[in-house]
């Protein structure tokens, strides 16, 4: 396989939009899966009642606006060493995306937040370190929006997005350097063998089923970007002929 | 010498030059023509090196400037629409860093000969802030006659200057090209230069 | 089925308030993401 | 030596301009004076509380006048076309960025370090964790500076790029505002500030190292 | 109306300005957000803390966020010369200037107050305070641009002047702050703010009568 | 009519003119020469009263400009060496609202065919800030084929035209002289219109 002639943004276009459906109908299965895990199999924690349940999305929320960052990052090395138009895309594709599973992470651990702890919100490092994270996933898109030159904006959000990629350690190790309010890393050691099992693959499977649905937008949304640039190309190259 | 081969040159969307070449030898001087807009401005960014192109290619005795950045640098003298002037720093002391950020020595006899030349030894200690938009450009156009070096790429430079001045600046491209200088302008009337000297280059297309 | 009711499910032991609203604007963000991609992608393909 | 006197040339000229403008670094130091002394007013100044909240108001308005400051590191090169200038300096841009950024430091970080000791006796610090407060302040703002020239770099041309270049900087900051911060509460509070400390100088050196060179990236980027 | 022609024309001509750079107006508002997001980062974060501080934090990050926007109120008119187009209208300087000021507040002001409610939720303040917050906020936040005006005016053209317009503006802002805040923290403790919020009510109708005026001036001294 | 009487002007502590006359009548142009930086813009700047002279006067039909400002301003297009253009707007935006500023009913059509005669009909919905130097010029110019004054005062209008821009913008200031315009302009060259309309004014001590 050529993989150089998939790396142009004219022959990926097509393959985006042919493999975008199957990750998108794997998400949609697995959701329902997921979901059926969640409210059915789940049994409820004697200490946290059924509010517990918020788990379920919450945490895969939570990992998603992660990775998705890490991710990004990931596009924009390949974008600013290898020079290549498709992989600065990548990054931009997964933004939005990005931004809303920071979002979900944010108001569903407030929902949580309310019942447990009984306030809406806490200056946790964990909380605060999250809400960083969105503040980075919208500067990066200002940052994209405001410049209008689609070479400079590719570019300069990828450095963008390289240097501040080192706040989601921050998130990850933040429980360990502040004592807080925030659960650390696996409630489920705490819970008898069987529950974490059932709990942990409930998890898991809702985080499969968001990555896969991550995967399928981020086509799609790749294919939109592809298209429009593409159109202002030709459209302005029409306007220059007619002249 | 200087080479452009196979150069495309966009702008947004629009396509402004593509399969641009040229070529500039020693002794030479190259006068950019072209209507508002053609893109002249965006080829002599190109050429110094401050913007990069998507495709072709720009070679400094053979070599392809990208490579070779500060030497290239080392050997050229751009002067763009904005005269680089700090309005804070009087006009000696932005002389003299310009020329000290370039590696010049600086010898304060010349440069106060230099400033006399231009016409702005009488505002040598005023802050570059009070000069009229002429003066200013006087300014930039001053190191042209203390810093030795073989390539100019110079935008617009009669801009704004009074006839006497655009007599001088013509007289130093003269003694600039027959001590074998190169110099690459635009300008919207034809520089008054011993037509030996002078290739005009047409762009627009 | 530990639930009994549906009554009993809605409420979630109390928290069917925290609980549907997660879930519901987790479920409402992803497809709304969806639709308006869809929409984008009409516009995008539009005049080509 | 040749490299050594343009950089030199580069450094004298930076700190001058700075100069001329002194309004500039006075205004950098009274901003921070001001911006420290806000809190009481919005707050309410009971003692408790002020001894509380000392540490990290001071650091927060380091940090907020630090970022203000930013916009001059480029933006009047840009305008006036001195930058362009700069790039065509037969030097790597990245050490010519990097003497910039020291020379920023210089006119509105040191002048935060030297008047730090002045705000901590307001909020009734002791001798020991004013010392610490002025070491944490050392360790951080050449930090900020060097942060703050990524951010500067990325928005350059960019009309009413203030508001962007804070949100795009702010976060960025934040670690060193938790350390910093960090340390002197520690202090205050009587726990070994090392730790944090050891932290920020770490990542001074990580900044050192790779800043002007992102930096550098980052202009070329925004000047093509 | 000739008149309301050309006043509506410069509203739209400002809003939409603003609007093309959404970034700018979406940038004040996470500025807002960030801001007060690091007082607790920097303070550490005991809930009682938390409480006593929220109505200070919150207005001294509106303080700041409008500030750091007044700088687009004329300086970019001014660099390409638009300014002195406004200046040649045929109309009152200050009727103009009125009309730019009350841009200003939709597009860096108003969103504030919009915003607000989620950090009062934020630091736990309960209905009534929020309430009383936004109200504050209404009032408030014109003075802000209204003041803000006139330190804009007066350093324009000076490079640099961000810095020096916020130590002109800060100390006129106090007022405000003072009252503002102080209406919240009332509210909070369960006093009445009636008094506070009444002043400043009384401080907006002083401002809207002089302020544009004195900006005009200001304005016409600058460019000479 | 336009009367400037006993003038005097001061820049910081350099005299630049004293006891300057000059009138102005319906259908005359002035051109105002000098060498760089003896007061053109300075004198300019003042005539339009967007800075004040500390002795001396300027009247516009025997009445102060100071105390009639806006019957003034409303007689006056003044485009000086800043194009007045806001890179944010598009081109077309920018020209609406700067007539709309000055009062004028805006017509699409009109301003269509006034972007088509200066060139920019093709750039029309582009952002200002993408323009060219002289593409940015023939923006600022525009308004003086749409908005109908007496009184122009421009200030080195033909920097950076091209030569095309050049002989357009020269025809538009014959027909206004023809209508009974006025216009009061510096620049380096002289413009070529009907000598007998044309008035040189020569400042410099
Ligand atoms: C707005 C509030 C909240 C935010 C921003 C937030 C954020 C996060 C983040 C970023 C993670 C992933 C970290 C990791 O995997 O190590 C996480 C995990 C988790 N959160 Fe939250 N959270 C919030 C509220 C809550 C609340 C109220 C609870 C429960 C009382 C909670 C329980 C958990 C649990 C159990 C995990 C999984 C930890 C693990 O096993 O790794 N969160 N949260
Ligand atoms: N993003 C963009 N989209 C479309 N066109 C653009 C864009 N950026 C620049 N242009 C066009 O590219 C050209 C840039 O030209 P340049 O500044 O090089 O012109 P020039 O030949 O120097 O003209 P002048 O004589 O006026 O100085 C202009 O025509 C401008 O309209
Ligand atoms: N504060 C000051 N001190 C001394 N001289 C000053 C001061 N301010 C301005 N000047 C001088 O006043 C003159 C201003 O001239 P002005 O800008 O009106 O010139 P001009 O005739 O328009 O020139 P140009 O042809 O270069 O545009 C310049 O010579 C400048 O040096
Ligand atoms: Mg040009
Ligand atoms: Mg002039």
């Amino acid at each position: 396989m050529n993989w150089y002639k998939f790396s142009s943004p004219k022959t990926f276009y097509p393959v985006a939009g042919s493999l975008a459906p199957y990750f998108l109908g794997v998400a949609g299965a697995l959701l329902i899966l997921g979901l059926y895990i969640a409210f059915f199999l789940a049994p409820t924690d004697f200490q946290q009642g059924e509010a517990y349940r918020i788990i379920f999305v919450h945490v895969p929320a939570a990992w998603m606006s992660m990775f998705v960052y890490l991710i990004m990052a990931g596009w924009s090395v390949v974008g600013l060493s290898l020079n290549s138009k498709l992989s600065y895309m990548m990054a931009q594709a997964l933004a939005p995306t990005g931004a809303i599973f920071t979002f979900l992470a944010l108001v569903t651990g407030s929902l949580w937040g309310k019942p447990m702890w009984g306030a809406w919100w806490v200056w946790d490092a964990r909380l605060t370190s999250e809400l960083i994270l969105l503040f980075l996933y919208v500067g990066y898109m200002a940052l994209h929006s405001a410049l209008d030159d689609v070479r400079r904006a590719d570019r300069a959000t990828a450095v963008f997005a390289l240097v501040s990629a080192v706040n989601v350690p921050i998130i990850y190790f933040s429980v360990k350097w502040w004592n807080t309010l925030h659960q650390g890393a696996s409630v489920s050691l705490t819970q008898a063998p069987a529950m974490a099992k059932i709990m942990l693959m409930g998890m898991l499977i809702m985080s499969i089923s968001f990555w896969m649905y991550t995967i399928g937008v981020a086509l799609l949304r790749l294919q939109c970007i592809i298209a429009e640039r593409e159109r202002e190309i030709i459209w302005m190259n029409e306007a220059q002929r007619s002249e | 010498m200087l080479k452009v081969r196979a150069l495309e040159c966009r702008r947004g969307a629009s396509l402004l030059m593509s399969d641009f070449n040229m070529s500039l030898e020693a002794g030479q001087l190259i006068h950019l023509q072209g209507a508002n807009g053609t893109g002249k401005t965006s080829l002599l960014r190109i050429i110094s090196g401050l913007s990069t192109q998507e495709t072709g290619k720009v070679l400094w005795n053979d070599v392809d400037i990208r490579t070779a950045r500060e030497d290239y640098s080392s050997n050229l003298i751009y002067i763009g629409h904005q005269p680089a002037i700090k309005d804070d720093l009087t006009v000696l002391e932005n002389l003299t860093v310009s020329l000290k950020l370039n590696g010049v020595k600086v010898d304060i006899k010349r440069l106060e000969e230099a400033l006399e030349v231009v016409g702005l030894a009488r505002r040598k200690n005023l802050p570059a802030r009070v000069l009229s938009q002429g003066q200013r450009r006087r300014l930039s156009l001053a190191r042209l006659w203390l810093d030795q070096r073989p390539l100019w790429i110079l935008d617009e430079p009669f801009n704004a200057l009074d006839v006497q001045a655009n007599k001088l600046l013509e007289e130093r491209l003269d003694q600039h090209l027959v001590s074998s200088g190169m110099c690459i302008l635009t300008s919207h009337h034809t520089p008054n230069i011993d037509k030996k000297l002078l290739t005009e280059v047409s762009l627009g297309l | 089925m530990h639930w009994g009711s549906l009554d009993n499910f809605l409420a979630m032991g109390g928290y069917g308030f925290y609980v549907w609203i997660s879930f519901g604007l987790t479920l409402a963000c992803l497809l709304f993401e969806l639709y308006g991609l869809q929409k984008r992608h009409v516009n995008s393909q539009g005049d080509i | 030596m040749k490299i050594a006197g343009i950089l030199q040339a580069l450094l004298w000229r930076d700190i001058k301009l700075a100069m001329r403008r002194q309004s500039d670094v006075v205004a950098t130091l009274f901003f921070f004076v001001v911006a420290v002394s806000l809190f009481p007013l919005g707050i309410g100044s009971a003692p408790s509380l002020m001894h509380a909240i000392g540490p990290g108001v001071i650091w927060v308005a380091a940090l907020l006048s630090s970022m203000l400051s930013l916009n001059r590191l480029f933006s009047s090169d840009y305008a006036d076309g001195t930058l362009e200038q700069l790039l065509l300096v037969p030097m790597p841009l990245t050490l010519i960025l990097a003497i910039k950024i020291f020379a920023h430091w210089i006119v509105a970080g040191l002048p935060l370090v030297i008047l730090a000791p002045i705000l901590g006796l307001q909020f009734d610090m002791g001798a020991k964790d004013i010392g610490i407060l002025v070491l944490s302040l050392i360790l951080g703002t050449p930090l900020l500076s060097l942060i703050g020239a990524i951010g500067a770099a990325l928005i350059l041309g960019m009309r009413g790029g203030g508001v962007l270049l804070a949100i795009l900087v702010l976060p960025l900051y934040i670690p060193v505002l938790i350390f910093g911060a960090g340390a002197v509460t520690a202090s205050v509070n009587g726990i070994s500030p090392e730790g944090a400390l050891s932290l920020i100088a770490a990542m001074l050196t990580l900044g050192v190292v790779f800043a002007p060179f992102a930096a550098a990236v980052a202009l070329r980027i925004s000047l093509e």
